[in-house]
């Protein structure tokens, strides 16, 4: 993995968001590398959109504040706007193109579009949208391997929501097959 | 023929489905083929006709998206 | 053919959108006070006293004078504003949190002095604003986000009637609790509202109207599951009725 | 005008009346009781308001309501009293609104005591809410310089639109002195309270709101700023001070309100002696009275600041001081009032010495 | 043990139960929900205390109760939440009772905003109500700093009979870091608590009183003198801080929380430049690290205080300074936390400089 | 010839001087609840909250461990104690500012969330401890120092009575109004006391006992006179009584 | 013969009058001719034979000054 | 009279010492002169003895705490206890020996002596020992004249309290004959 990765995860309250990154967060501690996830967090985030960062690194993270990410999923079109100007130079743009039409992407940054939305209904589950936008993070970025996010899902999806744990794993092989 | 019409603020509205249960005549819905500005998928009418201005979608609404009309004979 | 409007968006909000989740029956009690302030023609004298939950922005709504009040304060700020300006028409617009559980002095209070001021008591049984902690009003086996297990009588008591109790307070003057779940409700509600505002434009002093209300998003339920769980489990621990009337004139029936 | 002999809490009353006070909102606690019972009797009479809220919490939130719609308030309390009406100041900071504040400080810390102290300066002048805010703090010494500075507070809150405080200790609160309630104080030249939310959006034709919420921290940032440029203002033009028998001191005194009477006799006592001592006598304890260590004499090297507290006011000494002069402190706490040997003997130890 | 995932204000709070807290009581307020949210849960199944008040003031009564009695006791809220507690606050270091309260910061003044700030380091360590008073306040930056705080605040509250603050801006409420929850923390040796009102007097063959009120000046003074030892006792031994890049610096940033990580990355980013740049950071807010400040390099020139407030610490550092460097305060409001871009640049403003 | 103690001053006191003025009713009270612990074999596990008023010195005559409380968070207090040491006897001491005035939020919400302590509250209509000012309990045209011309209604509001409010709180457990103003209300108080500390002692939650009180020195009244005043006068507008019994044994009658 | 008998701690007295008021055979009086260690005037027993030992005077005495005790045959 | 006065007067509650000192500040504001009236305040005086203290000068009153009075009025025995100690060398002590019978007084001041509630009775009103007292103290300092005190009283006594004037004039004077 990069020494440091910093992403933004953006979308609108309910598409996901907040686990897409915890689950970076957690799959980094299990690797027993140092981490930082900030959600956006209060009222505003309530209808509106949210965001989390994260950062991942071997060293200690100082300032945990992501000001230019690595990468950025935009899951909806405000986050896009708002999070794209400030992605790193060669950065990685995973966008939600079920969410997002047309955009006028910079020309400095690699952007990889998934519909996501689609993807997801096509697995019967239009909930597992955010986990295709991971798989398709990971794979892009290389930060994780798919093992290291299958791992996190048996421990979140557990009782009546271990059920879930397959349809994710196909989420998130269909996101990395995306992105190839 | 109808007795009156709904004025949806598509715009406006958060996709709630509180006026899609008051419809004593059952001609409302949610459009889940499309989201609005907000994100949210919006109230759409689906028989005008039936529709007799009762106000109940209205009343019920918290985010004043509709306004009703009744037609009257001139 | 020619229209008349039945129903419109009422000028005693302003327009913007509302801050609230969809489905959440504050809004629906906005507009009715929005429409009752309009129509008596007391936007021109209101000050709101909005207060602290998820109502907090109502001051960017009601179209009047607006005072935003520290948490559970509401009651005295609008005692502050009321008494310097006896003219002008004062209410406050409080969730239980706020009005039952930190602002029970001054509510209690207020009622007390028999300040000539309306309260709107938004009654959801939760804290809605800081994600669904138990309030004074959350039912016996609710859960919520501070009591995980459903609310249990041994560590935080039965829950607590707000107009009942007022209706103790010899200051009160009229207390009506109300829902909103549907027209019909929404009528009497409406009225309930108009007989408050009355009160107080004709100084008979203190009047409360509590709405039953919902809060889908830390109920974990849709607005309409939202509204059926409200009518059958808080309205059966909540009756709606007339809890107090002192008015002393009868011009409004 | 002739001096009338007055209690010191019933003159700050009566000042707050001349001040045009409108309307007060309290809660009974010694020793200030004198000013809401006065107050009780009076407000009526001048068809003002006066209210017993049911606490300190209700009562500074009414003042809130009350100022909100443009009028003149008044509170008063004494320290745990204060104490509860923190979060209540705060708000009405950041909402911008003036009132003002009296506070008859007693010995603490929780219940204490009921006897004179200082021991609220860091409550007072730090601002025990919460966030960056700042209020006008006045500290007089006498019961004419009370009555004053009551008055002319009401104009000074209205001027900056931020809570101005008087802050005296029992002993003012409780004593009696003659005082000339009519003396003329400066007053400002004020606008009309348009922003209030006086229940007349109609006659205005827009509404007003008052608010301290700001959702976005940048626009929180900017309301903090334009608050900032009020503070950087009061510390501008609204530090006040005395300075007594400075002119070839070697030791300077720094003390306020009734320990600055108590310094008064000792350093007349001294002066007779030939000791050379003199006095800084903050008049506002916020904004400090930087400005009266700006132009020091020569032959100064020390400055001993007297508290009826354990040393809070020291600290903005030392932070005026950065170095310049030998610092000391004498303090006394919990209520209890220095005599003037005490003072004397204290200076003694500095005297003759050296920077 | 193995590092966990944990978000701030839980992780505070397991660190609490496993810190030995007895009894939690608080109220809910953005952005420390998840603390009782978490020990609503986990309190019940490790046989102890939840009760959810009915506001702020009432549960730092309950603490001052349940301290009182001899439970280790938490509370925990926000800027506004905590102004409400200063009466309480000080009622509970007036009486000797140890407890530990957590604010996790947010913008004000008033309701303000939620988002992380640092605006409440006048209110946290000047004590915000009445009388002369310290507490001890730490100011952590990772959360494995913060969890061990915590865990030690029980020992510290007891041993010191005094409360114990955990002073963390929102970013540290609501951010996941992994953290050890078991690291090793120091652990005092603790005298059994003979002094507690526990209902046991028949056992104990004596009654225990709690009580803050003197009403005799001498004696209240006499029992702030005592208090006074300890806060001398804690500035001896409980100031804690850490010195970063210090040896050849030009300047020393003076920062803490979540502004002293930032600073350590524009430190780095500096460093790597050849900027020379250090880091004054303090733990312990009150005590404040004055001891930091003792033997600097003869390199320094410029104390740079950074902070999520307008210049609340700066006049801390003013007081240690007595004009020994250059002084220069860069600051952020409302919420808005800084970049280290911002920060980078505020250094260079000064660097080259001299004294 | 040989005696038999019929009446002797209680352990449940500590031996010392009370602190009250001549003929304040706060004595009579106090001895009772020291009687009633004594009796009750209590004082060995009991803790006490003095509150702010006149009794804040109580903590130095009940026999027992005792906490002093900042003014009207007695029941909050009493709440921290009782829940981490549940084997103890928790009662608090309030007056009626204390109580139903600054403390209003902190007494209903300890009824409201059950809690098992027992509160004694000493309603003398003022404020002693201060000098006489005006209490939420002080009657219409009652002068005080800040009711100078007397309570008006239209200014303070009508007397709050707190039994009847605390009646309407689903949690609180027994409710009772005494007198002490003679030998036989004395006993009849002493009853009271007692089924009081039988509720918590068998764990049936909240329990207050109102005493109706004099302040002779503040009524500017003998302490004869105002025995007879209060009778006259604010037992009428206080009636004596059980208020609330949810008591669910019966083996104490 | 006296029923029994009152035994005042005299010292505590504050002079209150309210046993005084209570005794139904009218036979206590304060003391003005003296004033106690507190600085007032104390309770006495006018006519001790008549006390019945009924106990009123003690139980309304706020200050503790009373203790009574009832004469038994052997 | 004296460039500066300072009296502190000392009694049980109930006993009019705070009187005694307001009127000597009511008359010493009359005359122009500063003053300063301080009592002893809260639940300490309630039941228990209370006192306040007065000073009067023609220059400007700096610390208004009387430490070492000029001259001591003492009502009852604590008061005497407390305050006979303070009183400067050659300074006046008036005590009321209704209520303090054998005292052994300092040598180096002068000690006045009045039966004070004894002179009251006989003047048909116990309360007005209080101003037989202030009329010793007038006569025997020189503080102020007879007019400047009934000057007061005039003042203080009114409505239904003018009745009193007459009987409280016959104290003073009383006091004044007493001391002379
Ligand atoms: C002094 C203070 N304490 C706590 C809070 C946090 N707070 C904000 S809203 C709220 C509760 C709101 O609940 P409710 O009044 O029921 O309103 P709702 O959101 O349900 O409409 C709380 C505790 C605060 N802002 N200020
Ligand atoms: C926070 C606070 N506010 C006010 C006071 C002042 N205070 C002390 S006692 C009291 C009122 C007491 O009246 P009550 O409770 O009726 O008791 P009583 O003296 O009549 O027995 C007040 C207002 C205080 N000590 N603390
Ligand atoms: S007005 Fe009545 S009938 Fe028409 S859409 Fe609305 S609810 Fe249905
Ligand atoms: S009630 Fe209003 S907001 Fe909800 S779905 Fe209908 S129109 Fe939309
Ligand atoms: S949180 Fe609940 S009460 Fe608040 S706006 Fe949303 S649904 Fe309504
Ligand atoms: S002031 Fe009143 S209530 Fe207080 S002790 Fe005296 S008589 Fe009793
Ligand atoms: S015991 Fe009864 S009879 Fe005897 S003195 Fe007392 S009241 Fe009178
Ligand atoms: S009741 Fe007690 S205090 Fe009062 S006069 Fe009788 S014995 Fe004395
Ligand atoms: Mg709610
Ligand atoms: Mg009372």
């Amino acid at each position: 993995m990069a020494n440091t990765e910093q992403v933004i995860i953006a979308g609108f309250g309910g598409q996901g968001v907040m686990l897409i990154g915890q689950i970076l967060s957690y799959a980094a501690t299990n690797k027993g590398v140092n981490t930082v996830w900030i959600p956006s967090y209060g009222p505003e985030t309530r209808g509106g959109t949210a965001n989390c960062s994260v950062s991942i690194s071997d060293e200690m993270i100082n300032s945990p504040i992501v000001t230019s990410p690595d990468s950025v999923i935009a899951m909806n079109l405000p986050s896009l706007q708002k999070f794209e100007p400030k992605l790193k130079k060669d950065g990685i743009l995973l966008v939600n193109t079920s969410a997002i039409k047309d955009y006028n992407y910079r020309e400095d940054i690699k952007v990889i579009k998934i519909d996501a939305n689609k993807e997801a209904l096509s697995l019967g589950n239009l909930k597992v949208a955010n986990m295709i936008m991971l798989g398709a993070y990971i794979q892009a970025s290389g930060v994780f391997e798919k093992d290291n996010i299958t791992e996190i899902f048996t421990k979140i999806f557990t009782d009546s929501k271990a059920k879930l744990i397959d349809v994710n794993i196909k989420a998130l092989e269909t996101g990395m097959k995306l992105a190839t | 023929m109808a007795k009156g019409r709904i004025i949806i603020d598509q715009d406006k509205c958060k996709g709630c489905d509180l006026c899609v249960h008051q419809c004593p005549v059952h001609i409302l819905e949610l459009d889940t083929s499309t989201t609005n500005q907000k994100g949210y998928t919006p109230l759409m009418v689906n028989d005008p006709e039936k529709c007799i201005a009762c106000a109940f979608c209205a009343m019920i609404c918290p985010d004043s998206v509709i306004t009703v009309e009744r037609f009257v004979k001139e | 053919m020619k229209t008349q409007t039945v129903y419109k968006p009422t000028d005693g909000l302003v327009k913007r959108d509302l801050s609230y989740c969809p489905g959440c029956t504050h809004g629906v009690i906005h507009k009715l006070v929005g429409e009752v302030l309009e129509e008596k023609g007391l936007l021109d004298t209101g000050v709101g006293v909005a207060s602290v939950g998820c109502s907090v922005m109502s001051y960017e709504f009601f179209n009047c004078d607006m005072q935003q009040a520290a948490h559970g304060r509401a009651p005295a700020v609008a005692t502050g504003i009321k008494r310097v300006r006896p003219e002008s028409t004062v209410f406050t617009y409080q969730g239980d949190g706020d009005l039952a559980s930190i602002g029970m002095a001054e509510i209690v209070h207020a009622a007390h002095r028999g300040e000539n001021i309306t309260v709107i008591f938004v009654n959801n049984a939760i804290y809605g604003m800081t994600g669904g902690q138990m309030a004074p009003t959350t039912l016996i086996d609710q859960k919520t986000s501070t009591s995980p297990r459903g609310r249990k009588q041994k560590d935080a008591g039965l829950p607590l009637r707000m107009s009942e109790l007022l209706a103790t307070v010899p200051g009160a003057t009229y207390l009506e609790r109300v829902s909103v779940h549907d027209p019909k409700h929404i009528r009497k509600a409406k009225k309930a509202l108009e007989k408050a505002f009355e009160v107080q434009t004709q100084k008979q002093g203190f009047s409360m109207i509590e709405f039953v209300s919902t809060c889908p998003v830390n109920w974990g339920m849709t607005p309409q599951d939202s509204l059926e769980w409200a009518v059958d489990n808080l309205i059966p621990y909540y009756p709606l009725g007339v809890y107090k009337d002192a008015t002393k004139g009868d011009d409004n029936g | 005008m002739a001096k009338v002999l007055m209690k010191g809490n019933e003159a700050m009353a009566l000042a707050a009346i001349k001040g045009g006070c409108d309307a007060f909102f309290g809660y009974p606690i010694t020793p200030q009781n004198e000013i809401p019972e006065y107050l009780s009797y009076h407000m009526e009479e001048n068809n003002r308001i006066f209210v017993q809220a049911e606490s300190e919490v209700a009562a500074i939130n009414m003042v809130y309501g009350a100022a909100g719609s443009g009028a003149r308030v008044l509170t008063s309390s004494s320290s745990p009293g204060i104490a509860l009406k923190q979060e209540g100041i705060s708000y009405i900071v950041g909402s911008e609104l003036p009132c003002v504040i009296i506070n008859v400080m007693r010995g603490g810390p929780g219940l204490g005591g009921i006897q004179p102290s200082q021991g609220d300066y860091n409550q007072i002048t730090r601002g025990g809410g919460n966030g960056d805010y700042h209020l006008i703090a006045f500290a007089p010494e006498t019961l004419q310089e009370t009555v004053d500075v009551v008055k002319e507070s009401f104009d000074l809150a209205d001027y900056y639109r931020n809570p101005v405080m008087i802050a005296v200790d029992g002993l003012i609160g409780q004593m009696m002195e003659p005082v000339d309630m009519d003396k003329e104080i400066p007053q400002k030249d004020l606008p009309a309270k348009t922003w209030a939310a006086t229940g007349e959006s109609g006659k205005r034709g827009s509404r007003n709101k008052i608010v301290s919420l700001h959702l976005d921290p940048y626009d929180l940032e900017k309301h903090n700023l334009k608050l900032k440029e009020k503070y950087d203002k009061m510390v501008e033009n609204e530090q006040r001070y005395e300075m007594i028998s400075i002119e070839d001191a070697e030791v300077v005194i720094v003390a306020y309100g009734s320990m600055a009477r108590i310094a008064r006799s000792a350093v007349k006592a001294l002066r007779e002696e030939g000791v050379k001592v003199g006095i800084i006598r903050p008049i506002t304890i916020w904004p400090f009275p930087e400005k009266a260590f700006e132009n020091l004499p020569e032959s100064v090297h020390t400055l001993l600041t007297l508290e009826m507290s354990l040393g809070q006011m020291h600290q903005d000494v030392k932070i005026v001081n950065q170095g310049r002069y030998n610092l000391a402190f004498y303090g006394r706490a919990g209520g209890v009032v220095p005599e003037t040997d005490e003072i004397i003997e204290q200076v003694r130890k500095y005297v003759g010495g050296n920077k």
